[in-house]
């Protein structure tokens, strides 16, 4: 009813805003709309999984007789200049599109949690030095990160997946430390100490889950930006190589085709417009109940 | 002709019916407090008379009558003529309740530029004059800062001022002194006293009776969204009709001879239907009558089919279980030793300050020791570091003959299980993952007990010490109510049969009825398990309640300590002698 | 705050700045020593006509025969006498190349930046609380704008305002309707993650008891989200402001690319697709540089909104 | 190569020779003229022009890029004229003689030249701008090759100049003809030298068109030479250009630069995509000006030294295998032609008759393979040797430098070779990897196509001497003693009937052993409002804007 009547707040207690590293994504819409966005999400990751039950047009075998069809009966999404069809390349598109987002997006949760827990827990020094470097690659755009580690790294898979991760790792690493400082210093963590819990424990059974919560809801959402970060790459020509329908890559091979043949961009675009929709929403949702869950 | 007629006000949000048949009048220069618990309706029933219960709210009423002007049928653009110029709202806790990022002077002249009430010229002016009416001391200093840099008392007082800006003819003060500090508290009173006697008429909502009745003309008690009784305050107070009013008298520790009950045992019955008495569940003397309707109110306005102090046991009349036949604690030896500790902390702007000095300390097997000191004063602080969670700068803690401070955790880790803690904020103190059943089972399992039957049998068995049913196991602590959330923390502390418990704030957090329950419980223990409690508060009430003896502190050092009778009864500190003073019915304390 | 004191945090804040220029530095020249092959090789690209003499030539120009660490510290001497070096494919000092390069993408920035609050401000004000149905509405157009790639939105505007309706130029910074579909493209992203954080924070601090407060003395719904509501939400609303100007510049790189517009984030992929190590470590400390200032102008500003930080 | 790089390897003795003994050699690629040029042409008018390529560096000196050249052409004025023929022209040198020796060349020139700075063109300034592309603080990387065993020159008197050369140099007039050969205004090198590189209006020459701003990332301004009044022989007009201002507009995105092309935001736009000319050419406001590019086509380079690609049978499988005409027109929907031989149709001594001679034959291919003993198959569908795979491996490399969409040509490839059991694998290599292993002969196939307007690319391709390993660019590594002695020989003589025999054997025999498939003729393709006149290309399929005007 009213939050007047609660508990009074001690004088000492001063609110303090957002730190920058404590940001928290605002929560979306519920209800339907979430019903929605998992349901269009399970059918994404299904086709990731086995496109074979949506198609049976293979993704890759070029008929140049067929080139260039518009979406129509025959070819949902049309064909590309080589009569591939679009929606089968789509379809066989889901799966190494998301596993480049959800590769780079594990790395990066990987990494980050690994340095932030580092950082929080691994005395002053360790802490000082693995946030000046936080610092250091903070104070660089995640892109200018991305392009530095792809050169250096060439433009595979996997070198795209580690580039993007690391672009996202100082990010991830600020929002690991943050927490677990504060949950080091939270109550429950207190009160176990006063169990004599031992160090080891007292981290595995409280510091770790609750202070990488936060960071894996966020990573759903970070799971999209990893989506879009990639295409963004394949259109500085620095994404994974062509023959796997990739959506970044179609995407960008597309783009030359918007004035005769706006399927081949349009499509691939879409996927990856509603794939980060709805990961978003759901990531959103998650957090929001993440956060009603642990607050009052 | 009443200044404010309310007649049948039922509010309701959606299916919720938040205030139901609610019927009272104030006067100019009168002052009339409505007193309950939280959720009771009090709050809705304030913010409705500002048209503030907010957009969801259903409001109907026989009448909503303000000097003529019919408030249930005013549009937002004639509420807004209303608000602030001829009703003003006072909130608890200035420090939000006061917009933080702007000055107090702004603040204070908001009202008077939206009421457009001065030229812009004069606005300055009359801030400062109405800072110094409200009496804050350098008006013109004090207009230019934020309301973090105030004190509470000022900030209250500040927002009182701004309340007061637009000269209204009503002021609602919606738990005006629930932040404050006592002496503070009894200040702001004063104020209010003084403008209900140049003639403004005061609502005032309180969960707090003791507090309201050293103002409140008239009182009302609301419980579950009705006034179940009102009257003059000095007819309530003598002579509570309905259990519930009586219950919340009783519930104050201050009104209470040491080592009696503070409230009854919870009753736990049946629930009444939609037209019986709400309160029925926790009514001792609840019968099928009361399930099925309720009674027309009496001349004291109760609405109990058994009002007067006849009806069932009070809670006075039962003596907790003597503690005359133990041992005298003196004779105990010493589990707790803290010798002059101190500890300096750095405060945001560089400068060091103690929170603790040399504060000396002594905890014998089976007592309590009762710690009592505003906020500010190191309560907390000495409590962690006689806990071992904080190093004290200077001076030795020994626990149980050993040296508990200067050594490494691991040295302490195995004595740990033997001082247990019971924090205010019990929902902090959870691992927000674990439901209860996993709260309580890690100390459970920390005390050696094996995993599996043997360890969720103990677990039931400590819910069962504490009051709880075992069906709340798989409940997670967000889902419980404060009192249970206590109840959990206290149980898990329990668990591995610690021989002290160091308990920090344990009630203020909660609404005096259960304040008392939980009060009553720890007595309970302590009785039972020959605990030692080391019982922090700024409620001297309460710790003279609990207390054997009693350490009264401020600002970081023990100003006062001895026997908690002798103490309270003949004060040795000014300090002690204002705090007492300034403690709500606290005559009885001396008693 | 005392001299002393102000001193000191001036005194804190500078060697953090230089720290963080010089790791970025240390970063971005480790970094570029790892690209495999031949430096030069690498640089002139597959099918170069440089002679063997021409590549030892330019070997010895750039001090790429020397060992890397004392490469690393001519570097580093270099940079503290404010030399960036000369960029090895346009051979014109770095130092030049950027501030020819920085006002387009200043322009950019700053154009997205107040397109950004603006639509997120009044998106925010106005469905802050509101009916639920609008809110939704509201939610899925921002995160939809989250969503999309930002290039793919460049070309869709592209197509449909320059190529179809010829309203605006295709590319270019000539003049200012030249800056409307990129700036478009650059914050309609940010414009969706402002709006809803701003909303959040709206929707906070109209929950507060303050807002109640501020109502009760007579002031309307709307003068309450502005005069109050809004301040508070600000907070949130510059820090993210502040991080996402610092990461405008990487959305430089692929606005720019699209709409073909001079500027930084051109220039960025230009030194990095061309291995060209004294633009890249340019352009790395710029934007390191422009981070530092941005989180001191954040941090200035928190304490203006909130006095609460203001300390001593 | 790829991209629109030089190399100086590629310049040969006998360039120059062929190409002036070449009267009637056969011009395949077409070259149009746009607009319709019988109407009056109108003075003045602003014109931009789309590139998709932004130079590195406007020094023509120092600078590789193609780029440079085309765009510096309307600034820089050469010695000569090459027109699409391979015939000289007066231009800056009205007459000039050539010592038997080719060891020297005299060039008369005009004496009513200028510079745009008002200094005038003379000898001394021939000198100071020679000496200044093989001075070492120039950094050349195209013009210092282009101009070979230079050794200095003499001046004769202040119009007249004598070029020498350390040893016979037969290929210096087409080289002088080139803007990379082209003359600064000796004042701005001496002031300017080091600055030459970023264009504006430090870049003093000669030329119709005065570099009048830069804008990186942008655009490049040119302004009319109102005294210009030497334009070249077989220009269609003299004295100064018609454009008052022509505007260089760096459009990198297909898309954008055709955007703008179709909404008249530019009116020239270079380098139109395959994809966008079947819409262009259905556009009654836009032209095409379409040229063949000269040279070497773009084809896959066997490694003959690698297993299995070692065996010529399987070479000749796979040459059969690609259905080239298919994948071609699918990838360049009939813009460009498919190639028949390593050269293309405009270059001179293209054998014709190689057309037709080695169509698509799935069947022959299979065949083919199975003689060469790979009959299994395994799971996959790939033919397999003793248990090992029929697989070759094609690097890619990076997007960068991949251009005509090159990679989804691999793609078809590769679908195309699946069929006949052969698995092609392209893993993207970084730069310095890909230039390593491939220049090393670790990898089974290279890519590449070589613009020249000179049949001695097939030495540069299969003479054993163009060892990559030494710089050179036969990437087959085949060892065989008639290729040297052909493509050598072509090279020393000027003789056109010795020339024709031993190109024509040479393409031939290339293509029979299967070192090379032949794939596409790359063709420059422009597109302009039909408002634009008198636009035409250049044997380098550079467009000038010398004679454009525009009109209605």
């Amino acid at each position: 009813m009213t939050s007047i009547d609660t508990a009074p707040a001690p004088d000492t207690a001063r609110p303090l805003p957002a730190g920058r590293s404590r940001l928290r994504l605002p929560r979306a819409a519920g209800g339907p709309t979430l019903v929605l966005a998992s349901a269009v999400l399970a059918l994404i990751v299904l086709a990731g999984v086995a496109p074979g039950l949506f198609t049976s047009t293979s993704p890759i075998e070029t008929d140049p007789v067929n080139a260039l069809v518009a979406p129509g009966g025959a070819h949902w999404f049309g064909t590309d200049q080589l009569g591939r069809d679009l929606f089968s390349r789509v379809l066989y598109g889901a799966r190494p599109s998301l596993l480049l987002g959800l590769g780079a997006t594990l790395f990066a949760v990987a990494g980050g949690a690994l340095l932030g827990i580092a950082a929080a827990l691994g005395g002053k020094y360790a802490d000082q030095a693995l946030m000046r470097l936080a610092d250091v690659l903070l104070s660089l755009p995640p892109i200018l990160l991305a392009l530095l580690a792809v050169i250096v790294l060439g433009t595979g898979s996997g070198n795209v997946m580690a580039a993007i991760a690391i672009a996202f790792v100082p990010g991830y690493a600020r929002i690991v430390r943050a927490e677990t400082l504060v949950v080091r210093r939270s109550g429950y963590v207190e009160a176990a100490v006063g169990l004599g819990l031992p160090r080891p424990l007292l981290i595995v059974r409280h510091v770790l889950p609750n202070a990488l919560g936060p960071m894996l809801v966020l990573a759903t959402v970070g799971f999209g930006s990893s989506l879009i970060a990639a295409s963004g790459l394949s259109f500085l020509g620095l994404g994974p190589e062509p023959p796997s329908p990739e959506w970044g890559a179609m995407l960008s091979q597309g783009r030359g085709f918007l004035a005769t043949a706006w399927w081949i961009g349009v499509f691939p675009g879409a996927a990856i417009t509603l794939t980060a929709l709805v990961v978003n929403a759901v990531g959103r949702r998650a957090q929001a109940r993440f956060t009603r869950r642990t607050t009052r | 002709m009443s200044l404010l007629r309310v007649d049948g006000l039922d509010v309701s949000f959606g299916a919720v019916r938040a205030v139901r048949d609610v019927s009272f009048t104030l006067d100019r220069g009168e002052c009339l407090a409505i007193v309950g618990e939280s959720g009771s309706g009090k709050s809705v029933t304030a913010r409705t008379l500002v048209g503030l219960a907010g957009d969801r709210a259903a409001i109907a009423a026989g009448a909503l009558d303000f000097d003529g002007l019919d408030l249930a049928t005013l549009t937002e653009t004639q509420w807004r003529a209303v608000r602030g110029r001829r009703i003003g709202l006072v909130l608890q806790d200035a420090l939000v309740s006061l917009d933080p990022l702007r000055t107090v002077g702004a603040e204070v002249a908001e009202p008077l530029r939206v009421h457009g009430l001065l030229p812009r010229a004069g606005t300055g002016e009359r801030v400062l004059s109405l800072l110094a009416d409200v009496g804050i001391p350098e008006p013109g200093r004090r207009a230019a800062q934020y309301p973090h840099q105030l004190s509470g008392g000022l900030r209250q007082r500040a927002l009182i001022a701004s309340a007061l800006a637009g000269g209204p003819e009503l002021l609602i003060a919606d738990e005006p002194t629930t932040a404050l500090d006592v002496t503070v508290q009894a200040q702001v009173l004063d104020l209010l006293r003084g403008l209900k006697d140049q003639g403004t008429a005061l609502l005032l909502i309180s969960h707090d009776l003791s507090v309201v009745a050293r103002l409140a003309d008239r009182v009302a008690v609301m419980y579950a969204g009705r006034i179940v009784e009102s009257g003059r305050t000095a007819d309530v107070l003598a002579d509570p009709r309905h259990p519930y009013t009586r219950a919340l008298l009783d519930a104050v520790p201050a009104t209470h001879a040491k080592g009696t009950r503070l409230a009854a045992p919870p009753a736990d019955r049946p629930a009444a239907g939609p037209a019986g008495c709400a309160y029925a569940t926790r009514c001792a003397a609840a019968d099928d009558r009361c399930r099925q309707a309720l009674p027309a109110p009496d001349e004291q306005g109760a609405l109990c089919w058994h009002p007067g102090p006849g009806a069932g046991p009070s809670p006075v009349a039962v003596r907790l279980r003597t503690r005359a036949a133990e041992p005298a604690p003196e004779e105990a030896p010493p589990l707790i030793e803290a010798d002059r500790i101190s500890k300096r902390f750095r405060a945001p702007d560089g400068s060091a300050y103690d929170a603790v000095k040399e504060v000396s300390l002594t905890l014998r097997a089976g007592e309590t020791l009762g710690v009592v000191g505003e906020s500010g004063s190191g309560k907390t602080t000495a409590a962690r570091i006689v806990l071992g969670l904080l190093e004290p700068d200077a001076g030795t803690v020994r626990f149980a003959g050993e040296p508990w401070s200067g050594v490494p955790e691991r040295r302490r880790r195995a004595a740990r299980l033997r001082i247990q803690a019971v924090q205010q904020d019990p929902l902090g103190s959870f691992d927000p993952r674990f439901d209860v059943e996993r709260v309580v089972g890690e100390a459970v399992a920390r005390a050696g007990v094996p995993r599996g039957r043997a360890r969720r049998a103990r677990v039931t068995e400590l819910l069962d010490r504490v009051g709880l049913p075992a069906a709340l196991l798989e409940r997670r602590p967000t889902e419980l109510s404060g009192g249970q959330r206590q109840r959990v923390a206290i149980a898990r502390a329990l668990a591995p049969d610690p021989d002290v418990v160091v308990c920090d704030e344990p009630v203020s957090a909660l609404d005096v009825s259960v304040q008392a329950q939980i009060l009553d419980l720890l007595a309970d223990l302590q009785h039972d398990l020959n605990l030692a409690l080391l019982f922090i508060s700024h409620d001297l009430g309460v710790v003279h309640h609990v207390s054997d003896r009693v350490v009264v502190m401020k600002g970081g050092r023990v100003v006062e300590t001895g026997d908690v009778t002798e103490v309270f009864a003949n004060p040795a500190e000014d300090y002690t002698r204002e705090l007492l003073a300034a403690v709500p019915g606290g005559n009885l304390l001396r008693s | 705050m005392t001299p002393g004191s102000l001193f000191r945090a001036v005194a804190k804040r500078l060697a953090g700045a230089v720290a963080v220029l010089l790791g970025a530095a240390t970063v971005a020249f480790t970094a570029l020593q790892l690209i495999p092959g031949d430096p030069v090789t690498v640089m002139l690209g597959p099918g170069t006509a440089a002679t063997p003499e021409i590549k030892a030539q330019i070997r010895e120009q750039y001090g790429l025969d020397q060992p890397v660490a004392l490469q690393y510290l001519h570097y580093l001497g270099n940079l503290l006498r404010g030399d960036l070096g000369e960029s090895y494919q346009l051979q014109r000092p770095v130092a030049g190349l950027i501030g020819d390069q920085l006002w387009p993408t200043v322009q950019l920035a700053l154009a997205a930046l107040a397109l950004a609050v603006v639509l997120a401000v009044t998106a925010a004000v106005a469905t802050a609380g509101r009916r639920p149905a609008l809110r939704a509405v509201a939610s899925l157009l921002e995160l939809l704008t989250v969503s999309s790639p930002p290039y793919w939105i460049g070309i869709l505007l592209l197509t449909a305002f320059s190529f179809q309706l010829r309203i605006f130029p295709v590319a270019g910074d000539q003049d200012l309707s030249a800056l409307v579909l990129p700036a478009v493209t650059l914050a309609l992203p940010l414009t969706g993650v402002l709006a809803q954080v701003l909303r959040e924070g709206l929707e906070a601090a109209l929950g507060q008891p303050f807002a109640v407060t501020a109502r009760s003395r007579g002031l309307s719904v709307t003068a309450v989200r502005l005069k109050h509501a809004l301040r508070h939400a600000a907070v949130p609303l510059v820090t993210l402001v502040g991080w996402l100007t610092g990461s405008l510049l990487g959305g430089a790189v692929l606005v720019e690319t699209v709409f073909a517009r001079p500027g930084i984030g051109a220039l960025t992929l230009q030194g990095t697709t061309n291995k060209d190590m004294p633009l890249v470590i340019g352009v790395v400390l710029l934007s390191a540089f422009v981070f530092v200032l941005l989180s001191t102008l954040v941090d200035l500003l928190y304490t203006v909104i909130d006095p609460r930080l203001r300390t001593g | 190569m790829p991209r629109s790089v030089r190399r100086p390897s590629a310049l040969i003795a006998a360039a120059a020779a062929g190409t002036l003994l070449l009267a009637g050699c056969a011009s395949g690629g077409g070259s149009a003229a746009a607009g319709g040029d019988a109407a009056k042409p109108v003075e003045g008018g602003s014109l931009t022009y789309a590139v998709d390529t932004e130079p590195v560096s406007f020094d023509i000196h120092a600078s590789s890029q193609d780029i440079t050249g085309a765009i510096q052409r309307n600034v820089f004025d050469s010695l000569v004229r090459q027109d699409d023929k391979g015939e000289f022209h007066a231009w800056l040198a009205k007459t000039w003689e050539i010592a038997a020796d080719l060891k020297s060349y005299t060039f008369h020139l005009r004496d009513d030249v200028k510079f745009t700075d008002g200094t005038v063109f003379d000898a001394e300034a021939v000198k100071v701008n020679f000496d200044r592309i093989v001075a070492k603080d120039t950094k050349s990387q195209y013009a210092s090759s282009l101009i070979g065993p230079y050794t200095g020159t003499d001046v004769i008197d202040a119009h007249t100049v004598k070029v020498n050369f350390s040893e016979p140099f037969a290929p210096f007039l087409q080289a002088a003809s080139t803007p990379y050969l082209g003359f600064y205004s000796p004042a701005t090198i001496k002031e300017n030298g080091p600055k030459l590189g970023s264009g504006g209006a430090v870049d003093i020459g000669t030329g119709p068109f005065v570099f009048s701003g830069y804008t990186k990332g942008q655009s490049a301004v040119f302004t009319k030479n109102p005294a210009y009044n030497w334009a070249p022989e077989g220009s269609a007009h003299q004295g100064a250009p018609y454009l008052d201002k022509l505007t260089v507009r760096f459009l990198s995105e297909s898309s954008v630069r055709i955007g703008a092309l179709n909404s008249g935001q530019v009116q020239v736009a270079d380098a139109v995509p395959p994809a966008d000319v079947k819409t262009l050419k259905a556009d009654s406001r836009i032209q095409l000006i379409t040229k063949a590019t000269p040279g070497a086509n773009y084809g896959l380079v066997l490694n003959t030294t690698q297993a299995p690609l070692n065996d010529p049978l399987v070479r000749k499988a796979i040459q059969r295998g690609i259905d080239v005409d298919t994948d071609i027109k699918s990838v360049y929907f009939g813009v460009y032609e498919r190639a028949w031989s390593p050269i293309s149709p405009t270059t001179p001594y293209y054998d014709a008759s190689l057309e037709k001679s080695w169509p698509y034959d799935q069947a022959q291919s299979n065949s083919l393979l199975d003689q060469a003993g790979w009959t299994a198959r395994d799971a996959d569908g790939y033919r397999t040797k003793d248990g090992k795979r029929l697989t070759v491996e094609w690097p890619l490399m990076p997007a960068e430098y991949v251009r005509d969409q090159r990679d989804t040509l691999g793609t078809a490839i590769q679908a195309d070779l699946k069929k006949i059991g052969v698995e092609i694998t392209r893993p993207r290599l970084d730069i310095g990897t890909y230039i390593k292993k491939v220049y090393a002969g670790e990898e089974g196939i290279a890519d590449y196509s070589w613009a020249r307007f000179e049949p001695d690319v097939l030495r540069l391709y299969f003479n054993s001497a163009s060892d990559p390993r030494k710089g050179g660019q036969n990437a087959t590594f085949y060892k065989d003693a008639d290729l040297d002695t052909w493509t050598d020989a072509g090279k020393a003589t000027l003789d056109k009937a010795v020339r024709q025999d031993v190109y024509s054997k040479t393409q031939k025999k290339a293509v029979d052993l299967a070192l090379f498939v032949p794939l596409y003729v790359r063709t420059a393709v422009a597109g302009a409002g039909t408002d634009v006149h008198g636009l035409r290309s250049d044997p380098n399929t550079w467009l000038n804007f010398y004679d454009t005007w525009l009109g209605k």
